[in-house]
């Protein structure tokens, strides 16, 4: 358009704190969003030594009864369950950020792995490995789900498994995780395939640098900054998928999770308000603070279309 | 040859004659930028039936200056100050429909690069009826005639079903073609042409600037011509106006500004052309034989998966050269000449489908990898665009020493060897530490350079290495070159599209068509008595050969 | 190089992988019971009713506080069937079940070796999946099923309820009262539904502001029905559609007496020792095809339900009450003989009160791997029917001799239709002449259609006890009904602790003890269930504290005797001690 | 004859889709135990004998791969067996229940690209205005709304509060409004639609937004406007064909997914879908029922995938001749 864009990099420039740095400084949605991820983040590290109640004490049942209104042993009352609904939601934050990082810790890896394959070596086994990915980004994950969680829990009896702790929570974040690498996997390989014919990487090769070694100190790197974008949307989408997927009975009954809080008040709406609202809004602001800091972190990594 | 070089041209022309005046323009940049102005204080006169060219390097405001007038600068830059007056009005404080009104009926415009300056979803014939539509000229039947006469008069082929094409599917001299069709639709009494020809090879360019000559002269029609290129402007141009950081700092006639600069600046832009030379250069004659290549062939496949056809382009065809030490061969060729292919094809970056290539005594070419790599010290590259070739990522020191450490070089001796090339390219040690965009493109160049010298090369392969620079910094670049040469006595095989700049570096010039090399030899014998039919072709759409052709250097059209 | 690739480092570093390793095992790991557990129990819970869900899931805790591990799973019903169904008494881990919850109903109006989890109730091969094996209770069972005199029968009772209180094989949670919302202008709602046998009764609907010939009520069904054939269903989410559909021999007159009283048969006489029965047909009743009802219709009803190849629910009961076919003839078109093997309380509790007579003319035909596939099961296509005079009938699903005929299954609205049979044998007192039987799901939904209008009545699974504050006068009336059904926990009484008590450290001490020690566990689990809790805060109050498998509306329940247990977690802890645990 | 060719390899590639897709969910399903043992479960003294009497007619004695061939045999005459919990043939359970789930779907679909073509253009065309911050505020709080939080709030204000809508169910069962199905099923819709609506506007919107944020950068906007066409004319006859490709694909996907996508919103307001019943199949393990829904609900996503590329290369000339 002007002259002045001869000067913008093909990739981003490093910035002195990184591209988080960057988010910070630059954009108002990365501020919210880091603030309110900060925020999850402090509540599922020191949110249990705020609550005199076990995640699972139904003994308010005893006392003040199911669905109590506020009081000064039960700050936000207690749900039909029984459970002091503050408890509920500080032990939540844990299992929201285990779901959600886990779940990308899996996709993250799958989807870096598969789609830098796929760029880098292109061809064929970009061919196929894309029209994998493809029929992943396409399937209805969330059906799948539903249904493998159901059939695991029927098909693990009487094996070792099944003595597992929080198995059901661990099939479903590997689930989320296994179906979530595809975005991850054709972003890579998108910037793989683009980083990989710039010149920088041809001079690395010219250079004598081995394929690992192009791909991780050449490509990778300069790959990282998109990736890193989806990877906070996905893993506010992880949270959002369990959140539902408890919503609808599937999920861990052992685990303390928004979306079962949800699932057991929501019928009792009319009655006690507060014990579907206030697991509501948790998950709201949780994948709120993870979107809007994936909206900062692409506007730190695409200066191109950052504000002038 | 062209024929305007013969018109006598006037400097007197009344005051009657001026279609468009720009008094004292002034274009803001937003803050943070290197510096306030886009333009500062312009003033410039198209006289009508007049072609004048705007010279500029990249960053000296001539575009702001031409989509100014048509009321297309981007929202952040702002004209703060002075008139662009045209039939009696002022373009600036004009309401915006009335702008729009006078844009493609009055003044018209084309653009540098005619792919996506195409809509690619829509037909020639829609774009160019477009355009009357958008104007409510005639009906759909009459557009559509006019739309087929525009075709024809711009002298594109099969103009029935030109009509029906897609942009995608066009030359690129075509797409250029099409966009004068359209800027023609409504015979506008001004065309701005904004680097129209940049994008386009050397014939084709020749092709459209003969065009616009043309119709222009048959038109009457006033054009506004913004380049970088003197030779374009010596083809073209009635009256030239230089610019520089936005300012104006000089304007006259063409003969005057190409013969006799007298802005300091002008002067250095017209001493950095690169002029045709026909002379052999001397020395380094017996040297040994670094590189040997024999019956070169590379074939690109493509499709030729489930039910698609395969396509087979053949690339690179039977190339055969030798290259001593010291000595320099230039490759030239238009675009898809196969001369890059070549490039890559030396550097191993793509295999070959055949023949030889014997590097310090051995076939290289069908070394897998692992064999190849303590060959790879001994050719190395230097890449076209100097912002895409250094990792953003990493330092200048660690660009440097990353590939002497990989072939087991102590980062010690690297560091010192980094410090030593940074030196001989003309940076100081203390861009060690600093990062690629803390450098100017031509510094950044150099910076490429000393990569390539990092590992005692004796080959070093220049893909289009300054191409992507100004003028006057590609002057700068081809005398460190040869510089760098003449210390380490390194061959170099110099790839470029630019006739002239291979006449001038070259000991031995490779004409490339179609993957093929049709002609080969010293500078003198392919420039000033091409043997091959296309090489005479090239040699004469090379744009103002006739200020270029001499021996001292001096212009003399 | 350090400061080579900036933002991965300060990416983890910043977003919290700190985080993610201290919330890991925190959450994966949680600290259970520092001591060791006595036991570990499987405690499925059926997935289908919130509910229940959470009462079932207190009880785990409170199990968990006698030092017990308590392992939760939330599961469909299905799954908790193939489970029991194991016949080797498997526990949890060897692919049975240990421990679930679910709620028993009375599918007559009396109480039936079934639903006192008698032994001779599930045949050999069957599916005894609660083994209740007591001799005490088996031999009062054993009397009250085979014994004509009523008065041994209550006496029998009374000893198994005293037994059983005494022993606990299974845990009786609450008897639930119903609560139903209906249509303030509703009125003859009375005897609508409480067990298979009293299936709404719309013929006897009044919608009172309803004017001009054609009044349409619906009722909301809490889950779809499956098959629409009754001798496939002990369920009563089916018997609410075909119930209006068919007749029995005899029917229950209204929910206020509960008396028996003659339908199809106008007629059931008795020999002395209950051995012998006559049973006369009512004359003149048409099927909805206009064939003539008779006796042929009773033969092939009862025929096709011992018939194995239909495996009918019903075959089991069935086959214990007649032996064979050879127990009942044809006397006239209208006179059926039956003679008993031995007499068996379940001919006058359930053969000729709630097995629902079919069409053999329309139904004959179909063979048995069609019929529950067929319209007559899903009414949501048509089938022509012949009459032996040679007519023919469009059915929409079911032909039976009811009050309503069915209208198919309206698929837009999910809702099966019927219109009243003009014909009906019986005077009926109500203005209804449309009636829609539709599946909403939820208690919230159901209050919601009730408010807009859209229903008049709706079962009483949905527990709508909770949500009566938010029902307002001018949409729906609030009714309440005993329930002939309770709320229980199930144990797997082949279990090595609770069931035979082995692997109790008082039965591993003294094997000839182990039943005993299971008896005391058993007794602990049931006073650390929070009875009194559950329905204060579980079901707003409408329910009662549950001791033995008997309503406590019923006349047979010894008030005396049965005094609600406590919740008291020192005394379950002592009768654990009994047990041989021991606690710190 | 270039676009033949280019669909044919499509469709190809579609049916290797399907029968790939078909084969898993069979042997996934079927790995898990014999549904008529499940079916008699609840029937107290049913034989051995009785279950192979049954299994037998349901053909399940036979070998697994020779099932999969009479399964997908009878898949192509429309036969998906019988459900296990309903009784229904499972072929008219989809049809009737899946009417349902389009019934809000495809309404929701119109609505939201109706919707977010606007207001992504409009936005747009005011990058880093307050008006564009507003759009953009709006689109983040409605992805990041969790769906059944939406549903639930809805229900609480318009139907609970309010009384304006009805918060379940697909049309009354007896009084229709205004007497009309048409109103009726209209004035059932109205929730459902808006909770749908919302997340898909949003994505949709964004999507829109960047693509042309994006679109407006490029040249050809530069020529039209150099050759004075009206800037409404820009957006409509350039711009937005452009943008729709990528919209077309998000739509073809949506419309792919519209059967499965929904069981959240069919919890929530108890509306008689394909998702709900999805739910409910699963939850009841009702094989049949599972596997129609599943092979239905991946052939759909194939069908519409296949059709938007198709679509896609009908529109963009670049892909179907390159």
């Amino acid at each position: 358009m002007t002259s002045m864009n001869d000067s913008i990099d093909p990739v981003a420039r490093p910035a002195r704190f990184g591209l988080f740095g960057r988010c910070l400084r630059t954009s108002m949605t990365g501020r919210v969003g880091f603030g309110l991820v900060m925020f999850v983040v402090i509540v599922a590290i020191f949110g249990p030594l705020l609550t005199p109640y076990a995640p699972k004490d139904q003994s308010a049942m005893y006392a003040v009864g199911a669905n109590a209104r506020p009081s000064a042993d039960h700050w936000l009352g207690t749900d039909r369950l029984g459970y002091d609904i503050l408890t509920q939601l500080l032990y939540g934050a844990r299992t929201a950020l285990v779901v959600g990082l886990g779940a990308v810790l899996i996709s993250g890896c799958a989807g870096i792995l598969i789609g830098g394959i796929a760029g880098y070596r292109g061809g064929w086994t970009d061919e196929v490995l894309m029209r994998f990915a493809e029929f992943f980004l396409v399937v209805p994950i969330f059906i799948i789900i539903l249904a493998v969680v159901r059939v695991l829990s029927k098909a693990v009896t009487g094996t070792a498994f099944e003595t597992m702790p929080y198995f059901n929570l661990t099939v479903i974040i590997l689930m989320i995780g296994l179906f979530g690498w595809a975005p991850i996997a054709r972003m890579t390989r998108g910037e793989f395939l683009r980083i990989k014919t710039l010149e920088f990487v041809q001079a690395a090769r010219c250079g004598g640098q081995s394929g690992r070694q192009i791909v991780l100190s050449e490509i990778l790197p300069n790959a990282f900054p998109s990736i890193v974008v989806l990877i906070a949307l996905e893993i506010g989408g992880a949270i959002l998928a369990e959140a539902m997927i408890s919503f609808l009975g599937f999920g861990d009954p052992n685990a303390v999770s928004w979306g079962q809080m949800l699932y057991f008040n929501y019928q009792s709406l009319k009655i006690w308000p507060m014990a579907s609202l206030a697991p509501g809004f948790m998950i709201f602001i949780t994948v709120l603070g993870f979107n809007l800091l994936a909206d900062g972190l692409s506007d730190a990594a695409n200066p191109r279309a950052r504000r002038r | 040859m062209n024929a305007s070089a013969q018109i006598e041209r006037s400097d007197v022309i009344s005051t009657d004659d001026v279609i468009l005046a720009i008094e004292g323009l002034n274009v803001s940049l937003p803050a943070g930028m290197d510096r306030d102005h886009a333009v500062r204080d312009i003033s410039v006169e198209l006289r009508r039936g007049e072609i004048l060219c705007v010279i500029g390097e990249s960053g000296s405001g001539k575009s702001v200056m031409s989509n100014a007038v048509m009321g297309l600068l981007p929202p952040q830059l702002k004209p703060v100050a002075g008139r662009i007056v045209f039939d009696g009005r002022d373009l600036l404080t004009e309401p915006p429909e009335a702008l729009r009104d006078l844009r493609g009926r009055a003044i018209s415009m084309i653009f540098q690069d005619p792919l996506s300056a195409l809509n690619p979803l829509m037909t020639v014939g829609d774009q160019i009826a477009g355009v009357m539509r958008a104007h409510g000229v005639g009906t759909a039947q009459t557009r559509r005639a006019r739309a087929l006469e525009l075709v024809r008069e711009v002298g594109l082929p099969d103009p029935e079903l030109m009509l029906l094409q897609y942009p995608f599917r066009l030359s690129g001299g075509q797409r250029q073609r099409v966009m004068i069709a359209m800027a023609l639709a409504l015979e506008p009494q001004i065309l701005i042409a904004d680097e129209p020809t940049t994008a386009l090879d050397v014939t084709t360019q020749a092709q459209i600037l003969e065009l616009i000559r043309d119709i222009q002269r048959r038109k009457g029609m006033s054009v506004m011509f913004v380049t970088h290129d003197f030779g374009v402007v010596s083809e073209i141009a009635d009256r030239v106006l230089v610019m520089e950081k936005g300012h104006l700092v000089e304007a006259g006639t063409v003969q005057k500004v190409l013969t006799r600069p007298e802005h300091p600046y002008t002067q250095r832009l017209v001493a950095a052309v690169p002029r045709m030379r026909g002379d052999t250069r001397e020395g380094m004659q017996g040297t040994p034989v670094v590189l040997k290549v024999e019956n070169l062939r590379k074939v690109y496949r493509s499709g030729g998966g489930f039910l698609s056809k395969e396509r087979r382009v053949v690339a690179v065809d039977d190339v055969s050269f030798e290259l001593r030490k010291g000595r320099t061969l230039g490759v030239v060729g238009e675009s898809g000449s196969g001369k890059s292919s070549l490039g890559k094809l030396l550097m191993k970056l793509i295999d070959c489908d055949g023949g030889r290539i014997i590097l310090n005594g051995a076939d290289v070419a069908a070394m897998p990898e692992a064999a190849f790599r303590p060959y790879r010290k001994t050719i190395q590259m230097v890449f076209q665009d100097p912002f895409a070739s250094l990792n953003p990522r990493h330092t200048i020191g660690r660009i440097l020493t990353a590939g002497p450490v990989t072939y087991g070089e102590t980062p010690g001796v690297a560091r010192a060897a980094a410090r030593r090339y940074l030196d001989m390219v003309g940076l100081s040690a203390s861009a060690f530490d600093r990062y690629p965009h803390e450098f100017s493109g031509g510094q950044r160049q150099r910076i490429g350079i000393a990569r390539a010298l990092m590992f005692d090369p004796q080959v070093i392969v220049a893909d289009e290495a300054i191409s992507a620079l100004d003028v006057s910094i590609q002057a700068q670049i081809l005398k460190l070159f040869a510089d760098v040469q003449a210390e380490t006595k390194v061959g170099l095989v110099f790839i470029t599209h630019d006739l002239r700049v291979a006449s001038q570096i070259c000991d031995e010039v490779l004409v490339m068509h179609k993957g093929r090399v049709v002609e080969s030899g010293p500078p003198a014998q392919i420039f000033l008595s091409p043997g091959d039919d296309y090489t005479r072709r090239l040699v004469a759409a090379i744009p103002g050969a006739e200020i270029t052709l001499s021996h001292d250097g001096s212009p003399q059209p | 190089m350090s400061n080579n690739q900036p933002t991965r480092r300060e990416f983890l570093q910043r977003v919290g992988i700190g985080a993610a390793a201290m919330t890991v095992p925190t959450v994966i790991w949680s600290p259970a019971h520092a001591a060791e557990p006595h036991f570990k129990i499987y405690l499925t819970i059926f997935n289908n009713q919130q509910t229940r869900m959470i009462w079932t899931d207190l009880i785990g805790k409170n199990i968990a506080e006698l030092g017990v591990e308590v392992v939760t799973s939330y599961v469909p019903p299905s799954e908790v069937i193939s489970r029991r169904a194991n016949e080797t008494g498997a526990t949890y881990t060897e692919g049975g079940f240990d421990m679930y919850s679910e709620r028993i109903y009375y599918s007559t109006m009396m109480p039936l070796p079934d639903v006192l989890f008698s032994k001779a109730a599930f045949p050999p091969f069957g599916k005894n999946f609660y083994r209740v094996e007591d001799d005490i209770l088996e031999q009062a069972m054993e009397t009250y099923s085979s014994s004509p005199d009523p008065q041994k029968r209550a006496e029998a009772l009374k000893t198994f309820e005293h037994r059983w209180y005494d022993i606990q094989p299974l845990h009786m949670v609450f008897y639930p009262e119903d609560v139903i919302a209906i249509n303030p202008d509703l009125e003859g709602f009375d005897a609508t539904t409480y067990n298979p046998v009293f299936f709404p009764r719309p013929e006897n609907w009044t919608i009172t502001s309803a004017t001009g010939p054609d009044v349409s009520a619906a009722f909301a069904c809490w889950q779809p029905p499956t098959t629409l054939v009754p001798m496939y269903s002990s369920g009563y989410n089916e018997s609410n559609i075909f119930g209006p559909v068919y007749n029995s021999l005899m029917e229950y007159d209204s929910w206020e007496t509960k008396k028996a009283v003659p339908a199809l048969a106008e007629s059931v006489t008795a020999s002395e020792d209950g051995l012998v029965w006559t049973i006369k047909l009512r004359e003149g009743v048409k099927w909805h095809s206009g064939e003539e009802f008779t006796a042929d219709d009773v033969i092939y009803t009862w025929d096709t339900i011992l018939d194995p190849a239909y495996a009918s629910v019903q075959n089991s009961p069935l086959v214990s009450t007649f032996g064979s076919k050879e127990a009942y003839e044809k006397v006239s078109p209208y006179e059926i003989k039956v003679t008993l093997p031995k007499y068996s309380i379940l001919f006058e509790g359930l053969v000729l009160t709630s097995i629902s007579i079919m069409p053999k003319h329309a139904y004959a035909s179909i063979g048995p791997e069609e019929f529950r596939k067929h319209t007559i099961s899903t009414w949501t296509s048509g089938f022509t029917v012949t009459t032996s005079d040679g007519r023919t009938y469009e059915a929409k699903g079911a032909v039976g001799t009811g009050p309503w005929i069915p209208a198919g299954f309206d698929a837009m609205r999910k809702a099966y239709r019927m219109v009243k049979n003009p014909d009906y044998w019986k005077e009926t007192t109500g203005n209804v002449t449309e009636f829609f039987v539709v599946n909403i799901q939820g208690a919230d939904a159901v209050l919601s259609a009730l408010k807009a209008g859209e229903i008049d009545a709706h079962d009483p699974m949905y527990d709508i006890g909770t949500l009566v504050s938010t029902i307002e006068e001018d949409w729906g009336k609030v009714l309440t009904f005993d329930s002939y059904k309770w709320q229980q926990t199930c144990l797997n009484l082949k279990h090595p602790v609770f069931g035979t008590g082995v692997d109790t450290p008082l039965g591993k001490q003294d094997p000839s003890r182990a039943a005993e020690a299971a008896v005391y566990v058993r007794q602990a689990i049931s006073h650390a269930i929070p009875r009194e809790q559950i329905i204060k805060n579980l079901i707003a109050g409408y329910g009662k504290p549950g001791t033995v498998p008997m309503p406590v509306t019923a006349e047979e329940y010894d008030h005396d005797y049965l005094k609600p247990i406590p919740y008291d977690l020192d005394l379950a802890k002592s009768l654990m001690e009994k047990a041989g645990y021991k606690y710190a | 004859m270039e676009t033949g060719r280019y669909i044919l390899r499509r469709l190809i590639y579609a049916a290797i889709m399907m029968l790939c897709t078909s084969a898993v969910i069979f042997f996934l399903i079927n790995s898990l135990g014999n549904p008529v043992e499940l079916m008699l479960a609840e029937t107290p003294g049913v034989s051995q004998e009785t279950v192979d009497l049954i299994s037998a007619q349901y053909g399940l004695d036979k070998p697994l791969i020779q099932r999969y061939f009479i399964w997908i045999g009878d898949l192509l005459r429309l036969d998906f067996g019988t459900s296990i919990t309903y009784n229904l043939p499972v072929g008219g359970m989809i049809w009737s229940w899946g009417l349902h789930s389009m019934q809000i779907q495809i309404p929701a679909i119109i609505l939201s690209v109706a919707v977010a073509i606007c207001a992504g253009t409009w936005a747009a065309r005011r990058q880093h205005s307050r008006q564009d911050f507003t759009v953009m505020g709006t689109v983040l709080l409605g992805q990041s709304m969790p769906a059944f939080f939406l549903g639930i709030i809805l229900i609480y204000i318009f139907s609970f509060v309010l009384g304006w809508f009805p918060s379940y169910g697909a049309i009354s069962t007896r009084r229709l409004l205004w007497g009309s199905a048409l109103f009726d099923g209209l004035w059932h819709m109205v929730l459902p639609v808006a909770m749908i609506s919302m997340f898909n506007i949003a994505t949709l919107t964004l999507l829109v937004r960047t693509n042309m944020i994006d679109t407006l950068r490029q040249d050809f906007i530069r020529t039209a406007r150099a050759s004075g066409l009206k800037e409404g004319e820009i957006i409509r006859r350039h711009a937005l064909r452009m943008v729709m490709l990528p919209v077309i694909t998000y739509v073809g996907l949506l419309l792919g997914l519209m059967l499965g996508t929904s069981p959240v919103t069919e919890t929530v307001f108890t509306w008689p879908g394909l998702g709900a019943l999805y739910v409910m199949a699963i939850q009841q393990l009702d094989y049949p029922l599972i596997m129609g829904i599943s092979i239905v609900i991946a052939v759909m996503l194939i069908l519409m995938t296949t059709l938007t590329d198709i679509l896609y290369a009908l529109i963009d000339p670049r892909v179907r001749l390159e």
